[in-house]
């Protein structure tokens, strides 16, 4: 019912320093070199887990963000992209023993292509029932995964990835390394999104679509650019999750987890604009880190679930709307 | 130094799917904690138990090894239960080279042949020629032959696992298989799928299931009027006592596979104490209240831990293998001993019969005769009683 | 037949606005039982906000509106929008604002939601399909795809359906053909009759509102600046034929 | 050279069993002044629609300045020229007005910069005051004129105007009048879907009347508005 | 009869059977969510946790599990109540329910699972009344009570919600208050009254339908998550806020789950199931008996 027009924060007229890239690339590359250094000064392979944990979540919440927050298309499937990302990896390195890296880019070609089928698929959908459509895509594509022997079917896959990465101290810190690099990149394709006229007609596209095709905007293309783009990041992020864990199965790839991240992070940081998921996924992220790792007991779900509910309440137009004046 | 206690890590499920083996494993830890330090500890130090709900997520098992190991700096890490919780572990324990005790893990070593891996559980190596022996052993014995099988599982490791061993150890000794599907974690009516098994006339019915499942197959088998010379073989549920509650006559004349019965076979040493303790704080802990299933072995994993540590004196990684490779581990749930690959060096599968049950109290879980081993021949206290679907 | 007596309203230094905005300043007027009155202003003067704040949508930061409904004596200032609406007083509001997804028959029957307009709801029913016909043939066609004027058919009948005592209506005429502005004057006019209303209607469509004014008053950013005891005052005043007749 | 800058031929459109448009022709020269009117429900919108590619036509073809336009999406009609505006307005309700503005540039426009252009759009309609306001603290007037100047970003060579002066005051209807004469002016056709006779009469040089879906008449308007068939449909006895 | 034949027929009604159970547990999202725009994803959860209500309830007072879920239905309905205010106070009132209410929903739908787990423990719960062992068999077709009493209960409750909608004034408010909640307060219907009132009812019916739920099979702290998918699918294929779609939608959904399994292997179940709604979706957006405006 609701349209696609979801009722989201204004979107900040973007001042003319908004659109210079080089500092905003300089910067994203400083705070990258500046965390990891910082993570290897402490030499604790926990902060490069509990790091990959979050970053990764800054990827899948940026990749939601494009989709949802600034064309206000609410994917539910973000598990499923996520799982498409993690069994192309898979399935690369069992067909051709090629490892992560061609695997992750590997993942983006497949969650591009796979964005741009759920596109076409549901190009006519809006709403709550494109939300709908999504989630449908997550199971079917489930079923296929359980059912496809070559990637383990339901009994899940192991991947015995090296003890060692040549410069690196650990496999961690190189698979922190890696999602440090790819959070960089997803941020900065977000934002570029959001500078260019792309933004401003995925903007227009979620504020009144019939309006924004009759003055011009190509409204299918650019759903279809977005959700490749959505899918395609969502994918990248669930790549390294095989070599992360070292085994994956379908229930751990698919779970639910993830599609509820990939929304509730951008809301709470504030959706539509680059920075509002990244806030929202640290800040959520180390909470459930943090609650995982120093509650011995199910509370720590408990109050997850609370965090959830307080901070979408006080801060209903994500944490970003507080400090942006209304105006 | 004395009062330094020893941290024993490790990531466990409390809530989420796997929250009730995740939870009653805990309790059984527990009482293994209470139980030695009240001997005065390992190594002159107590023991504490260092855990984190893993929110029966794969994904968080990693991250909760790591600072087991990096920030808290455990003495020693065993597993959570199950084959997917361990996995996503091993790469973490290994790269630190501990000594690892895994709690009913199904083929985890294949792919990473650590060599400090020990699993607790009585699969053995070789799951496929061992699961389903039981099942097909004591069906060859019937007094007429089956000539076909029915095999259905549920679209997970374990339970593929078991359906292949089916699969596999049937093809090898004949049987015709009829029907041979799985189905998906999320099935809520098992009325079509049984049905067509029934259609397919089968003489034995292999099952490969999970507990909410195994309710809902049992359920529909009895609404259906499903016979078979004998029906079950590798569901997990009919082990755990809400189930038995809840099915009463239902599981009468089930044939399945099993880790423990009361029987007088099984009275291992400690093992009435472990389950007195056990079943005296359960109700209150909201766990399994039998204890008849993995809680032993739960015990079972501490106890390889601290044997092994009592012998070798020290807290050297290496040398602890060493010894659980070299020596014979007498627990709760028998003597054992590890294989090469870490696994029991003799499987011990059991085959089960649920016998003579008219309702669903489960006092009589608790005393020898309710739940029959049939095979292997050395623990067996029963004969089979034929067919599934015969009132008691 | 209702009775005629006593359905007025009185309104008396009347402050309201949204927020920092005031867009009322002590507005004072006067709707006598069984007249029709027309408030003429154009664009923005605060049309809309009078009539909001009336039927309670906004709450009147000074002032007072007394209605007085069957004899009964009325303060409305501090009243939800569903106890004015209770008492009989019954907005047809700007832009219609019908339930698009409904049927006509279920905007209609919407309409009679107020205790005393379910006894009647047949009778108020089969009135408005005689007034509408074109509603009749159409009951069962969801409103949003409804062209502009049949839409303002259905809010006439909607209120209609209410069983009001007093009836207000918010700019009827936008987006109709003449002939239709003509006819809806018309309809609003037998409305008044047949039930025996007291109207207080604002239009910028000076021409067709004051074929059905007994009275009127133009107000100019938020003041009253004319008071028009009747039809032939307001056609020679200067102000209305400035701003309606281009003079 | 044909001369038609529209060429609208046999537009038919049904919703359900109902026919919202009998085969309706209608051509329009390069720079001409058209007036639309008819009784509400008569079909102005849906023609409009089906004009702009918003709705499919069941029947008949439409092409601008030569080009075939069936078939094509909405934008890419924009974009070769032919711009609308809704009957009721429909801002882009999380950006700032010129924001609004700079979409159509941004898609649809010439090189250049698109703030200065959406900046010069605005103060054609005046606008301009209020380039940094949201949608929502506009009056309906800034409303229409915010609509009417994305449509004047696309620079159009036809500009269909449907009901832009609805609800409007005398003085506001000049104003928007005066407005479009401006851009008539400079070349661009418009075609004026109104209910107020006077804006009507004032502006068109060409009055096209639909009754029930079908044409019934086309021609000079003093002409048209004399016949007896508009005057039972439309006007009424005045 | 036939053996393929007596497996389509007993497919389809074992379908219809289940499809009844999916009746039940979408209803009350049919309200929520297709008539107020409330995407209340914790419906499922919220269900579940009138299950476990339900054999507390049930086991103490000694009644049968139906029976306790329409005692349940009452403080249901007052839970249901103060959540809506909840929600309204911090979402709608503000304009923000669109997205933030999804997270807010989520949130109560870990708060609920987590609740639970921590009051009742992970393990499953039952309480089967005498009449679960029974199966009707009419020639080659077997109707298990265990199915067809929940079944029967749903098709009740919602057959009565259903006149209520229909019938009532404040029926036809329910389903014009997500349009134009504003204007509806000309007709002199207070909105929120109105929500708050449809919301409670939707989480009474969450109630009935964890009755339903605990008579065909045990409950866990998270077996609302198989439903999450499945409700909404059905909610969606039945056109958004129709009841009549939705119970048909719930059957259909149903039969085709199951005639696939029979045919097919179950395994294909969901993607059959979950597939055959995207076509519907891509063809008919609104759904099989969505009206477009
Ligand atoms: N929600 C609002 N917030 C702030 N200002 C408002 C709001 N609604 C109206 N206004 C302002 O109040 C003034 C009066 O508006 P109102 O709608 O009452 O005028 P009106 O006479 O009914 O005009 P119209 O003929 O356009 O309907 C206008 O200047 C308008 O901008
Ligand atoms: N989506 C739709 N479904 C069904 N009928 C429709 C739809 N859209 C329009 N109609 C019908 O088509 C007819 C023509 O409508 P249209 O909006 O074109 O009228 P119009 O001439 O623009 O009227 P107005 O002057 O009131 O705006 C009306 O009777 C309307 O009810
Ligand atoms: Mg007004
Ligand atoms: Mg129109």
């Amino acid at each position: 019912m609701s349209d696609a027009s979801l009722p989201l924060a204004p979107a900040p007229a973007m001042a003319a320093g908004g659109r210079r890239h080089l500092p905003f690339w300089l910067g994203a590359v400083g705070v990258a070199v500046l965390v990891f250094v910082a993570l290897r000064a402490i030499g604790n392979d926990y902060g490069y887990f509990a790091g990959y944990f979050i970053l990764q979540y800054v990827v899948l919440a940026t990749a939601w963000n494009i989709l949802g927050g600034y064309a206000g298309y609410v994917n539910f499937g973000a598990a499923g992209f996520m799982a498409a990302g993690a069994y192309t990896a898979i399935a690369l390195r069992k067909a051709t023993g090629l490892d992560l890296l061609p695997g992750i880019a590997a993942a983006a070609v497949v969650g591009a292509l796979l964005g741009l089928g759920t596109g076409y698929l549901t190009l006519r959908l809006r709403g709550v029932y494109f939300s709908i459509a999504t989630l449908c895509l997550a199971v079917v594509l489930q079923t296929l995964v359980v059912n496809w022997d070559y990637v383990g079917g339901s009994r899940g896959a192991y991947i015995v990835r090296p003890r060692e990465v040549a410069p690196f101290t650990s496999y961690g810190e190189y698979l922190f390394l890696v999602m440090l690099l790819l959070a960089v990149l997803a941020v900065g394709i977000a934002r570029t999104v959001e500078v260019t006229r792309l933004g401003r007609g995925l903007q227009a596209i979620r504020d009144n679509e019939r309006a924004a095709e009759a003055v011009g905007v190509p409204t299918l293309r650019l759903k279809l650019v977005a959700t490749a783009l959505c899918g395609a990041l969502m994918a990248v992020a669930g790549a390294p999750l095989p070599y992360y864990s070292g085994y994956l199965n379908p229930e751990g790839a698919f779970s639910l987890a993830y599609a509820v991240n990939a929304i509730a992070m951008p809301l709470i940081g504030g959706a539509g604009t680059w920075a509002g998921p990244v806030i929202g996924a640290v800040l959520l992220g180390s909470l459930q880190q943090a609650a995982t790792v120093t509650i011995s007991s199910a509370l720590n779900l408990f109050i997850v679930g609370w965090m959830l509910v307080i901070f979408v309440a006080v801060a209903p137009r994500g944490i970003l709307g507080w400090f942006r004046r209304r105006r | 130094q004395g009062s330094n206690p020893l941290r024993i890590g490790y990531s466990m499920s409390l809530s989420g799917g796997l929250a009730p083996n995740g939870r009653s494993s805990l309790l059984a830890h527990r009482i293994w904690q209470e139980d030695v330090n009240a001997r005065g500890g390992i190594l002159g130090r107590p023991v504490e138990l260092v855990y984190y709900d893993d929110q029966s997520s794969p994904a968080n098992v990693p991250g909760l090894y790591t600072k087991l190991l990096d920030v808290d700096r455990v003495d020693m890490v065993t597993s959570s239960y199950a084959t997917v919780m361990i996995a996503p572990s091993m790469p973490v324990v290994m790269q630190r080279n501990m000594c690892y005790v895994t709690l009913l893990g199904a083929g985890v070593n294949e792919a990473f042949k650590y060599d400090r891996y020990f699993n607790m559980n009585v699969t053995g190596d070789d799951i496929r020629a061992n699961y389903a022996k039981g099942f097909l052993d004591v069906a060859a014995r019937l007094p007429t032959p089956p000539r076909t099988i029915a095999i259905l599982a549920v679209d997970n490791e374990f339970a593929q696992k078991a359906a292949e061993s089916a699969r596999y150890l049937s093809k090898q000794r004949g049987l015709r298989i009829v029907y041979d599907r799985s189905y998906p974690p999320t099935t809520v009516d098992f009325t079509p799928t049984l049905r067509s098994i029934q259609a397919a006339r089968p003489d034995l019915i292999f099952i490969g299931s999970y507990p909410p499942d195994s309710n809902g197959i049992l359920r529909a088998a009895s609404e259906l009027r499903i016979t078979a010379q004998m029906f079950g073989g590798g569901m997990i549920g009919p082990q755990i006592a809400a189930v038995q509650a809840q099915l009463g006559p239902i599981l009468n004349n089930l044939v399945t596979w099993d880790i423990y019965s009361p029987e007088p076979t099984m009275d291992f040493p400690g093992i009435r104490a472990f389950q007195e303790k056990y079943r005296a704080r359960a109700v209150q802990e909201q766990v399994d209240v039998l204890g008849n299933y993995l809680q032993p072995y739960a015990y079972a994993q501490m106890q390889v831990v601290e044997q092994a540590l009592n012998r070798v004196g020290k807290l050297d990684q290496a040398a602890l293998a060493g010894d659980m490779h070299a020596s014979i581990f007498n627990t709760v749930v028998g003597d054992i001993r590890f294989g090469a690959h870490g696994e029991w060096a003799e499987p011990r599968n059991l085959l089960v019969q649920f016998q003579g049950i008219r309702d669903g109290d489960l006092e009589k879980y608790k005393k020898p005769g309710a739940k029959v081993i049939l095979f292997p021949e050395s623990l067996k206290s029963g004969e089979l009683r034929i067919p599934y679907g015969a009132p008691a | 037949m209702p009775i005629l007596a006593g359905n007025s309203l009185e309104i008396a230094g009347l402050d309201a606005g949204y927020g920092a905005v005031r867009v009322l300043q002590g507005v004072s007027l006067s709707v006598p039982a069984g007249q029709t009155v027309v408030l003429l202003g154009t664009n923005g003067n605060g049309k809309t906000t009078l009539m909001r704040s009336i039927m309670g949508q906004i709450r009147a930061t000074a002032g007072r509106i007394r209605a007085s409904i069957e004899g009964q004596e009325r303060e409305l200032v501090g009243l939800s929008p569903e106890q004015v609406v209770e008492l009989g007083i019954v907005l047809v509001p700007e832009g219609r604002r019908l339930f698009p997804r409904l049927s006509v028959e279920q905007n209609l029957r919407l309409g009679a939601y107020r205790a005393t307009a379910r006894a009647a709801l047949g009778e108020n029913l089969a009135l408005c399909y005689e007034l509408f016909p074109r509603l009749a043939e159409r009951r069962a066609q969801l409103v949003g795809s409804m062209s502009g004027g049949e839409q303002q058919m259905v809010a006439l009948g909607r209120a209609l359906m209410s069983a009001p005592r007093i009836l207000l209506v918010d700019e009827p005429s936008v987006g109709l053909a003449p002939i239709l502005v003509a006819r809806t004057m018309e309809m609003i006019a037998e409305m008044k009759a047949r039930l025996g209303l007291t109207v207080l209607m604002a239009e910028q469509n000076f021409h067709q509102a004051v074929r059905i004014a007994d009275r009127g008053y133009v107000i100019v950013h938020g003041h009253i600046e004319f008071e028009g005891e009747s039809a032939a005052a307001l056609r020679d005043n200067d102000l209305v034929r400035q701003v309606y007749l281009g003079l | 050279m044909s001369g038609a800058l529209l060429r609208a031929e046999g537009v038919g459109k049904r919703f359900g069993g109902f026919t919202a448009l009998h085969a309706v022709d209608l051509e329009l020269r390069a720079g001409e002044r058209l007036g639309l009117i008819g009784p509400n429900g008569s079909g102005k919108s849906t023609f409009v629609n089906c004009i702009s590619g918003d709705f499919a036509a069941h029947d008949g073809r439409v092409s601008l300045d030569g080009q075939a336009l069936d078939g094509l999406k909405p934008h890419r009609r924009a974009r070769l020229g032919l711009a609308r505006t809704f009957q009721l307005p429909q801002p882009f309700g999380s950006l700032s007005v010129l924001e609004n503005v700079r979409v159509p540039v941004l898609f649809a426009g010439q090189a250049g910069s698109a703030t200065a252009r959406a900046m010069q759009c605005l103060e054609q309609v005046e606008m301009a005051g209020k380039a940094e306001c949201l949608p929502r603290e506009l009056t309906q007037v800034e409303l229409r004129r915010l609509e009417l100047a994305r449509a004047i970003a696309l620079d159009p060579q036809l500009l269909i105007a449907d009901e832009a002066m609805a609800g409007l005051s005398n003085t506001e209807v000049d104003q928007i009048l005066a407005l479009l004469f401006r851009l008539n002016a400079a070349g661009t056709a418009i075609i004026m879907i109104e209910h107020i006779m006077r804006a009507v009469t004032a502006f068109a040089e060409r009055l096209v009347v639909f009754v029930a879906g079908r044409k019934i008449a086309d021609g000079v308007p003093r002409e048209v508005l004399a016949l007896r068939e508009v005057e039972d449909a439309y006007l009424g006895r005045q | 009869m036939d053996g393929d034949l007596a497996l389509l027929l007993n497919g389809i009604v074992s379908g219809l059977l289940l499809g009844g159970l999916y009746a039940a547990a979408a209803a009350g999202l049919a309200v929520s969510f297709g008539m107020l725009d409330i995407v209340n994803i914790a419906h499922p959860a919220l269900m579940v946790a009138g299950g476990f209500l339900v054999v507390l309830v049930g086991t103490a007072l000694g009644i049968d599990p139906l029976l306790a879920a329409v005692l349940l239905a009452v403080p249901f309905y007052v839970l249901g109540v103060a959540i809506y205010t909840f929600y309204h106070h911090f979402f709608e009132r503000r304009g923000d329910e669109a997205l933030q209410g999804l997270a807010f929903f989520f949130g109560v739908m870990f708060i609920i699972e987590v609740g639970l787990v921590m009051a009742f423990g992970p393990e499953q719960r039952f309480l089967d009344p005498p009449y679960a062992f029974v199966t009707w068999r009419i020639g080659e077709i077997d109707i298990p009570l265990r199915m067809l009493a929940p079944a029967l209960l749903a098709m009740a409750a919602i057959g009565a919600l259903w006149v209520f909608l229909r019938r009532s004034f404040t029926g036809l408010a329910i389903s014009a208050v997500a349009q134009d909640a504003e204007a509806l307060r000309l007709m002199a219907v207070d909105p929120v009254r109105i929500k708050r009132l449809a919301f409670g009812l939707s989480v009474a019916l969450a109630a009935i339908a964890g009755g339903a739920l605990v008579v065909v099979q045990p409950v866990e702290p998270s077996s609302g998550q198989v439903f999450i998918g499945r409700v909404f699918a059905v909610c969606i294929m039945g056109g958004m806020g129709s009841l009549p779609g939705c119970i048909l939608a719930a059957f259909l959904f149903g039969v085709v789950e199951n005639v696939t399994a029979s045919f097919y292997g179950p395994s294909w179940s969901p993607a059959v199931a979950f597939g055959w709604l995207l076509l519907v979706l891509a063809v008919r957006p609104q759904g099989l008996f969505g009206k477009l405006a």
